[in-house]
């Protein structure tokens, strides 16, 4: 019961929000909002925060603080690089997997079998996983190698043999493309469906498939088979789980071992974008994907809400390159959800049927309200006069917004119980 | 108590342990790189032929490990108490250039100019940890998103104050945009007289031996002794051994959180300050950045203690200043983060390993002592 | 199967000289029990006797050093608990082992899971259940989460999960110490149903009136090692408890009255919503509030609470578990925000930190030392500091003081008979009768006019329990105004001048411990009698 | 493309460079630092060791190449340590080195020492200038008269004073032909932040962006990221042009080749190599050498043929500037 009333009311708010935003685009003119470019980015661009984050899902669920994602994801760019050079694709996807899958045995070990603290070896793993890909570079890929003859440097692999595969929905955003044309007539509220829908099936990656895919398998495995449900018993309370006969080590090994390879897999990606390893391309999306995985309450649906917002703003971030920035639309954005705000609290305080001296109605409600009646002015105020912020305020997006979101919407995060105690078999606990 | 004693002993035993297996491990991969591990091991101990180079290895080396260290100490301070402060990295940036830019308006006698310039630094990484303290307490926003997303926040905000507000003058075909330069007064002076002691030719690399490694050892010690000695200190252990009993004691979980956080922040602060009064004289667009995320690394293989950041942050150092003399032995200088790493994991898995062979030690005496057990006289 | 026929013959259970080391005990040392089928096989001995540990021992999850164990006759070796479920036994635990962010159905299969294509069949599940509860009388809501759950319901998904995994030898340890009489009768009528059924069950406990009235067999455990297998049927409660400790169980009889005439603490209308804290709007009553937060429904944990405690005064507070007990210690600490007033001394100390109410002379010892009570990786005199970092001896200035606070500490361990080898020892080396005590002696410093107790001799040996009540009778005696929670109605009836029962947050009845039995009082509890509302 | 540049607008001699007066005897002992990235990045530090190593082959020096660990916080100490293991000249390569080079100039006056991309700023250094503003123009002249669409991009790294010089130039190379066209900028990351030089997947969504909203060729001066911009050209069947060296070369992928209509070369190999010819032959530093179009320092590659129909005007152009008549400013 609760649970389809959840699920009803996240759809009525992405349906609430896709509305505003479309109300923001027609105000400020800033198609770019919704455009299909915007969401192919904001996927492109989520993909890799939301795959290291499901790694960190994986692991935190079973218990096991995942700090090093990123160490793990670089592992998983250098073999994805030096696999798919020689042997394409498929192989750079397999050894990507496995160079991930090597980070969080590292860590599974150390966590695991010796018990150490999951903090600090995260943080090994962080130092050894640039150590080895650039020292495996200086080796492999140095002067007179032949991977050197290929094009490849201390800082890049050579390219991949041939490219991962992309694909489009056929005759909607391909072809004759169906949806591109309602896009480009920029009608209010069909244009930016189209926009979106087009935007996430446009020359799709075909790990984005299989990215996305993998959020609602991680929900089955989780919470529907009995694997995931000792899986997650060993995050909650491995003590109970190990007394009904769970091995919870091996569950353990098992999760932080895929934890690894979804954030090699993250590498993978970033390796098939670009067609080959790229020193640093990484760009702390580990550390992101753990935010995003916190920020969406250690569930696949609240990690990709998070991955797929940072992803967006990033997206429009990358794509506001005229004069006046699309960036500057979510003034107005921030000050319609505020007006809408007061109007709710406004609604509330002058509900019929409460005895008036009853009503909850403290100073600080008013304040409240004053507050966001303040902000929505100063927000629409901005919007107006400001036409084009200082590029370093426009870099920030995702980060600010991503803040802001946590501001309002973090008071219910519920970590799994034992995540990131140390369990040892036969202890009390 | 010879079983103190026997714990001691283990635990060193382990440390032995771990950094062997270390070495042998980075000879692996030295060999696998075509390299000889002998040549790579007596790299990091060659500081050069001639005197000078040897002093300026030194300076070199103790010059890295001065950041090191107060990075480990900002970091530790937040896990005393269970807080993971990322944040450092962010905090130390914004705090060094404000500070930087702040020390270059004005001009006083030495101290008074230092001194305000450390406060400001101080000042700026703590109010910059405030604010994921206060999204925490206020909103319970984890710190560890809070505090990675103000780390981007702050490259960009520095980066904006660096080439607008915080601008300073540069002469003609100089790229690097930086804060205007400090007056002599700002400058710490070094501790290359020391050098003269041990009868070694002074160093002549820039600002030799940077005088904030005093101030450094000061602040370790004021550290040590805010947390193992004072009711703050106090507090603090007590909210990170084991938070609702620190709560029923009347701590205040919210305004610890808060001075920890703000602690950390200020300690952090003044990371930068070091290459900044004892060198550069400037925060400008090649600020070494990344001492916040090695000083995690470093405080965590410290014990989050301040003598064990210092031997950690000593090792780091070392191991870092060798960058070149490796090169220049043909091995490939990305042995050393990989011996970091390994470092870092070995040590605490040894660690973990003595503890438990010290209870295995103690199980055996118990069974030893078995024997003087009166036995229960059995009634009825 | 021939199982009945074998197990007519077989006993069910045979250990044999069983020793189990740990660093500096020897928990088990030659233990020898032998269990027949379809029997309640019932093991007592004092705390730290070695019950658990021999029964984790049977349950696999710890290796015994020497002896073997015989499982229907067949000599068995556990790695770990799957193996013993798998030849048929189950284990309840002491403490409950269940994930409260899972639901019951959830906490049941677990590691025993009916599954349909790897993916969970909950249907089967909940039909299995629903079928188990109902054959045994354990009702259970399956979709319910744990964490709402009471101690009764939790005790319960317990049992059914050991039943699920179809265990026909059943160890309960403990698993009386938190519920009220009437649950205990509840839970033996279940385990005479599963006996019919031809279940066998070890059954653990330190009370002894239970014991006889279930037990077919009793094992008594003293230091470690088996001193004597009785009947039942021919053995007195008396008899056990000297066969146990060796001597005279301790009474907690107080009955001579210190009260006087001055209140020390006075808590009025005391109110606690659910859902968090509200300050009550300007120009409103905090009745006119409350009055309208119970019309909307809310849930309350703490309703309309009032009581006086004079000075030389214990107050027993009765109640199930999660009745509110726990807010009410909240709330007066200041650690939790509650509608009403609270005086100390005639002061209103409402709007006092919890800090500054300690200082103002409350002393607080805590239900769960591990939890609150203590550090357990910090030394002796370091938490002898715990809660008085503000007073001395603890403080000089800024600094703590080292000195005083070990003397301190030194003259606690002597007088609470702490047993430690030093000031500087670790708390988490000491046992647990000893680390209460050491809270018992600290809580008792710096002269409290106030002292909450909550469960104050908990899982502590019947020494450390009597040496605890003495100390709290000692300082009534003196003038302390005491308010005692506690789970023992024993303990309750005997030490206190006046009991107010708890039920869903209210104070429901007053009752005189001189005419009081557990029974009616359990009665209370529960609410199977409804309460005479205070006046 | 260009044949090398012989000595810079401000270098004092140029001594042939057999006939040394003051070359050391013991041989000539090259060292050089490398920017972070370090040797075999494909690019600028690449290019910086190629003329180091025509000084080995050519001038016969003994060379010693250094990497700067990740941070870059080691730059001084691996000049020192070249200097005390008696490397005379010494190269930092990147402007980041132009402090530490000050420093370590004044510790070590017998030493000479050179840095590339910042000014000289001491007695024996030698600052090696490229007039990246210069090439970028030339790019922009080519864009703009090879867009159909009236509308070009820019994309850089990141937003340093180095990268502004490359988008300064190519602007006004654009308006030069066409006041009116339309110009996106990109950065991909602010001061301070040097991944931007390494993240394709950004380069290739600000590319996207700027090839969705009409642009038809895209500058990039943005390293490794560059890639990325070629491959949102390649996806749009549109045009981009290479930087630093003559990417259609260096870029092994066939179809990514196609789309790089030529490339604005800064020949840093030729600066180090001049500079270290120019130290045998005597040479003492105070000065800067200045790699401009005059000098071919700076040019177009022109790999593909795709720029052949319009060197006139790029020839034209260049004279402009070669001459005077056209001044490109450093600063957008
Ligand atoms: N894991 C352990 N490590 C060390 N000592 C232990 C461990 N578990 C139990 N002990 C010790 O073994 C002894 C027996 O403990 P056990 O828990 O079996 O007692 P018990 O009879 O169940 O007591 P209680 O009535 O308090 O439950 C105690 O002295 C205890 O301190
Ligand atoms: N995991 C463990 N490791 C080491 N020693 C332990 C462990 N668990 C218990 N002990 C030992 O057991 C003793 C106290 O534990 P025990 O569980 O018997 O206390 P208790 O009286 O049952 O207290 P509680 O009711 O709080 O559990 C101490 O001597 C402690 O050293
Ligand atoms: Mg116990
Ligand atoms: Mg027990």
């Amino acid at each position: 019961m609760t649970r389809v009333g959840k699920y009803h009311l996240a759809l009525i708010g992405a349906a609430a929000l896709i509305l505003l935003l479309s109300l923001v685009r027609i105000m400020s003119g800033q198609d770019d909002l919704t455009s299909s470019g915007t969401f192919n980015a904001a996927l492109l661009l989520a993909v890799p925060i939301g795959l290291a984050g499901l790694g960190g899902l994986w692991a935190e669920r079973a218990g096991v603080v995942n700090i090093g994602l990123e160490g793990m994801m670089v592992l998983g760019t250098w073999f994805a690089g030096w696999a798919g050079y020689q042997w394409g694709p498929m192989a750079a996807l397999l050894a990507g997997l496995l160079g991930g899958a090597l980070g969080g045995l590292i860590h599974a070990v150390a966590t695991v079998t010796f018990g150490v603290d999951h903090i600090i070896s995260g943080v090994a793993i962080n130092l050894l996983g640039p150590g080895i890909t650039r020292f495996l570079s200086e080796v492999l890929y140095g002067e007179g190698t032949s991977a050197s003859a290929k094009g490849a440097g201390i800082t890049t692999s050579p390219a991949i043999s041939s490219s991962a595969p992309e694909v489009s929905l056929p005759v909607l955003s391909d072809g004759p493309d169906l949806l591109g044309k309602l896009e480009s007539t920029h009608w209010f509220l069909l244009s930016d469906l189209a926009g979106i829908l087009r935007g996430v099936t446009h020359d799709v990656n075909a790990l984005v498939i299989l990215a996305v895919l993998l959020l609602p398998v991680t929900y089955l495995v989780l919470w529907r088979t009995s694997f995931g449900l000792r899986l997650r018993s060993a995050g909650e309370n491995p003590w109970a789980a190990e007394s009904l006969g769970v091995n919870v080590y091996r569950i353990k090994y098992l999760a932080v071992v895929v934890s690894g390879a979804f954030a090699g897999l993250g590498g993978v990606f970033l390796v098939f974008v670009s067609n080959k390893y790229v020193e640093g391309q990484t760009q702390g999306r580990g550390f992101i994907g753990l935010a995003a995985m916190i920020f969406g309450n250690w569930r696949p649906g609240g990690l990709a809400a998070g991955s797929s917002l940072f992803g967006y703003a990033s997206g429009l971030q990358l794509r506001s390159s005229g004069e006046v920035s699309a960036v500057t639309s979510f003034f107005l954005f921030g000050s319609l959800l505020l007006l809408i705000y007061i109007a709710l609290q406004v609604r509330k305080l002058v509900a019929p049927g409460q005895p008036a001296e009853v009503v909850a109605r403290g100073v600080k409600d008013y304040t409240v309200i004053a507050a966001a009646a303040a902000g929505a002015i100063l927000l629409f105020w901005l919007w107006r006069t400001v036409e084009t912020l200082p590029s370093e305020f426009v870099y920030i997006t995702p980060h600010v917004l991503t803040l802001l979101v946590l501001l309002v919407a973090s008071q219910h995060l519920r970590m799994p119980k034992a995540d990131g105690v140390r369990f040892r078999r036969g202890d009390q606990h | 108590m010879p079983a103190g004693l026997n714990r001691a002993l283990l635990t060193v035993a382990g440390a032995v342990v771990a950094i062997v297996l270390a070495i042998a491990i980075s000879s692996v991969a030295i060999i696998a790189a075509g390299a000889s591990p002998i040549d790579a091991f007596a790299a990091f101990f060659d500081f050069g032929e001639t005197a000078r180079s040897v002093s300026n290895g030194i300076a070199a080396f103790l010059n890295r490990a001065v950041p090191l260290f107060i990075a480990g100490l900002a970091v530790a301070v937040g896990f005393r108490m269970n807080l993971f402060n990322i944040g450092v990295e962010g905090q130390y940036r914004i705090a060094a250039i404000c500070a930087a830019f702040v020390g270059s308006t004005f001009t006083a006698p030495k101290p008074i100019q230092i001194a305000v310039i450390i406060v400001v630094a101080a000042v700026v990484g703590g109010a910059y940890a405030l604010i994921p303290a206060i999204m925490k307490v206020t909103r319970g926003v984890n710190e560890v998103i809070s505090t990675i997303m103000l780390n981007y926040i702050a490259i960009s905000l520095s980066s904006y104050l660096v080439r607008g507000p915080f601008t300073g003058e540069r002469a003609a075909g100089q790229l690097t945009t930086t804060t205007p330069q400090l007056p002599e007064s700002a400058m710490f002076p070094n501790l290359n007289f020391v050098f003269d002691w041990f009868g070694l030719l002074p160093p002549t690399r820039g600002g030799g031996v940077w005088g904030f490694l005093l101030v450094a050892v000061v602040l370790g010690l004021v550290i040590w002794v805010v947390l193992e000695r004072t009711r703050f200190g106090f507090n603090v252990k007590a909210s990170g051994l084991n938070g609702p009993a620190a709560f029923a004691s009347g701590v205040n979980p919210k305004k610890m959180v808060i001075a920890a956080m703000v602690l950390s922040g200020a300690i952090a602060g003044l990371i930068g300050l070091p290459e900044i009064l004892g060198d550069k004289g400037a925060f400008n667009s090649n600020f070494t950045a990344g001492l916040g995320f090695l000083g995690i690394a470093v405080a965590l293989l410290g014990r989050n203690k301040p003598v064990g950041i210092a031997i950690a942050a000593l090792l780091f150092a070392f191991l870092d200043r060798a960058q070149g003399a490796l090169q220049i032995a043909d091995v490939p200088s990305s042995v050393i983060t990989i011996i970091q790493g390994v470092i870092v994991l070995l040590v605490v898995i040894a660690n973990e390993v003595t503890n438990r062979i010290a209870l295995r030690l103690e199980e055996q005496r118990a069974a030893r002592q078995l024997g003087t057990n009166k036995p229960v006289e059995v009634a009825a | 199967m021939s199982s009945d026929t074998l197990a007519a013959v077989q006993p069910a259970v045979e250990l044999e000289g069983i020793t189990k080391r740990f660093p500096g005990v020897v928990a088990n040392h030659d233990i020898r029990i032998t269990v027949e089928p379809g029997t309640v096989h019932a093991i007592v001995g004092e705390n730290g006797a070695g019950k658990s540990t021999l029964m984790k021992i049977l349950y696999g999850m710890q290796k015994p050093d020497e002896g073997t164990i015989k499982v229907n006759g067949r000599e068995v070796t556990f790695r770990t608990p799957s193996d013993a479920i798998d030849v048929g036994i189950g284990m309840v635990h002491q403490h409950f082992m269940l994930a409260d962010n899972f639901t019951v159905l959830e906490n049941i299969v677990l590691g025993a899971e009916p599954t349909k294509a790897g993916v969970l069949d909950t249907g089967k599940a909940r039909a299995r259940i629903a079928q188990l509860a109902s054959s045994h009388g354990l009702r259970v809501d399956p979709d319910a989460l744990v964490e709402d759950l009471g101690v009764g319901d939790r005790q319960r998904v317990e049992i059914l999960k050991v039943l699920y995994r179809g265990a026909r030898i059943l160890i309960l340890d403990e698993p009386t110490a938190v519920l009220v009489p009437q649950e205990v009768e509840e839970l033996f009528q279940n385990l005479r149903e599963l006996k019919a059924d031809g279940l066998t069950v070890i059954f653990i406990s330190h009370k002894l009136d239970e014991v006889l009235n279930i037990a077919d067999a009793i094992t008594v455990i003293r230091r470690g090692t088996t001193v004597a297998s009785v009947n039942p049927a021919e053995v007195t409660a008396r008899r056990l408890a000297e066969l146990m400790v060796g001597s005279e169980l301790p009474t907690p009889e107080t009955r001579e009255s210190t009260v006087r005439e001055d209140v020390t603490l006075s808590v009025s209308r005391l109110t606690m919503e659910a859902g968090g804290f509200r300050p009550v709007p300007k120009g409103t009553s905090v009745g006119l509030y409350v009055d309208k937060l119970r019309e909307e429904g809310k849930r309350l944990l703490l309703d309309d609470v009032s009581f006086d405690i004079h000075a030389g005064q214990i107050l027993g507070v009765a109640g199930v578990e999660g009745n509110g007990q726990s807010e009410l210690i909240e709330a007066i600490m200041g650690m939790r925000p509650a509608h009403g007033t609270i005086t100390l001394g005639g002061v209103d100390i409402s709007a006092w930190s919890t800090l500054k109410r300690r200082e103002a002379g409350i002393g607080y010892i805590p239900e769960d030392r591990h939890r609150q009570g203590l550090l357990l990786e910090a030394s002796l005199w370091e938490n002898r500091v715990l809660g008085h970092q503000t007073r001395p001896p603890a403080r000089s200035g800024i600094w703590v003081d080292r000195r005083a606070s070990k003397a301190d500490t030194e003259r606690i361990v002597k007088e609470y008979d702490v047993r430690t080898p030093s000031v500087d020892t670790l708390a988490l080396a000491l046992s647990g009768g000893n680390q209460q005590k050491l809270i018992v002696g600290r809580e008792m410093s710096g002269e409290p006019s106030f002292l909450i107790a909550a469960h104050p001799t908990r899982g502590v040996d019947v020494g450390a329990q009597a040496a605890i009540w003495d100390h709290l009778r000692n300082a009534r005696a003196a003038g302390l105004a005491v308010l005692l929670i506690s789970a023992d109605l024993d303990e309750l009836i005997g030490l206190s001048d006046t009991i107010r029962v708890i039920l869903r947050g209210r104070l429901v009845a007053e009752l005189d411990p001189s005419d009081v039995t557990p029974e009616r009082l359990g009665g209370y509890m529960t609410g199977a009698i409804a309460g005479t509302e205070e006046t | 493309a260009c044949g090398g540049g012989d000595g810079g607008t401000s270098a004092s001699t140029q001594p042939s460079s057999g006939a040394s007066s003051e070359a050391p005897k013991g041989g000539l002992k090259v060292g050089l630092a490398f920017d972070v990235g370090g040797r075999g990045d494909k690019s600028f530090n690449d290019a910086a060791y190629a003329g180091l190593e025509k000084a080995k082959t050519e001038l016969n020096a003994d060379i010693k190449e250094l990497s700067p660990a990740a941070d870059g916080s080691n730059r001084g100490d691996l000049l020192r340590q070249l200097a005390d293991a008696g490397y005379n000249p010494i190269i930092g390569v990147g402007f980041a080195y132009g402090d530490d080079i000050k420093k370590t100039a004044a510790e070590y006056p017998d030493v000479q020492f050179a840095v590339v991309d910042s000014a000289s700023n001491g007695p024996n250094v030698t600052g090696l200038l490229f007039a990246e503003e210069q090439g970028s123009y030339l790019a922009g002249v080519a864009a703009a008269t090879k867009s159909k669409s009236g509308h070009v991009g820019f994309v850089g790294g990141v937003e340093n004073d180095l990268i502004k010089k490359f988008q300064a130039g190519f602007v006004m190379g654009v308006k030069s032909v066409k006041p009116d066209m339309k110009i996106d900028i990109k950065y991909l990351t602010p001061d301070g932040d040097f991944s931007g030089f390494k993240a394709p997947d950004k380069g290739k969504v600000a590319a996207e962006k700027m090839f969705q909203d009409g642009a038809d060729i895209v500058y990039h001066a943005a390293g490794d990221s560059g890639l990325g911009v070629f491959q949102a050209a390649a996806a749009a069947k549109k045009k981009a042009i290479g930087v630093d060296s003559d990417q259609r070369q260096t870029v092994k992928e066939t179809d990514l080749q196609a789309v790089i209509m030529t490339s604005m070369l800064k020949r840093v190999d030729v600066g180090v190599f001049e500079f270290v010819k120019a130290f045998q032959g005597g040479a003492k530093g105070g000065s800067n050498t200045v790699y401009d179009l005059k000098v071919d320092g700076v040019g177009l590659s022109t790999t593909g043929g795709e720029i052949d129909d319009i060197k006139d005007k790029l020839d034209a152009a260049k004279k402009d500037i070669v001459d005077g008549k056209v001044t490109v400013p450093s600063k957008p």
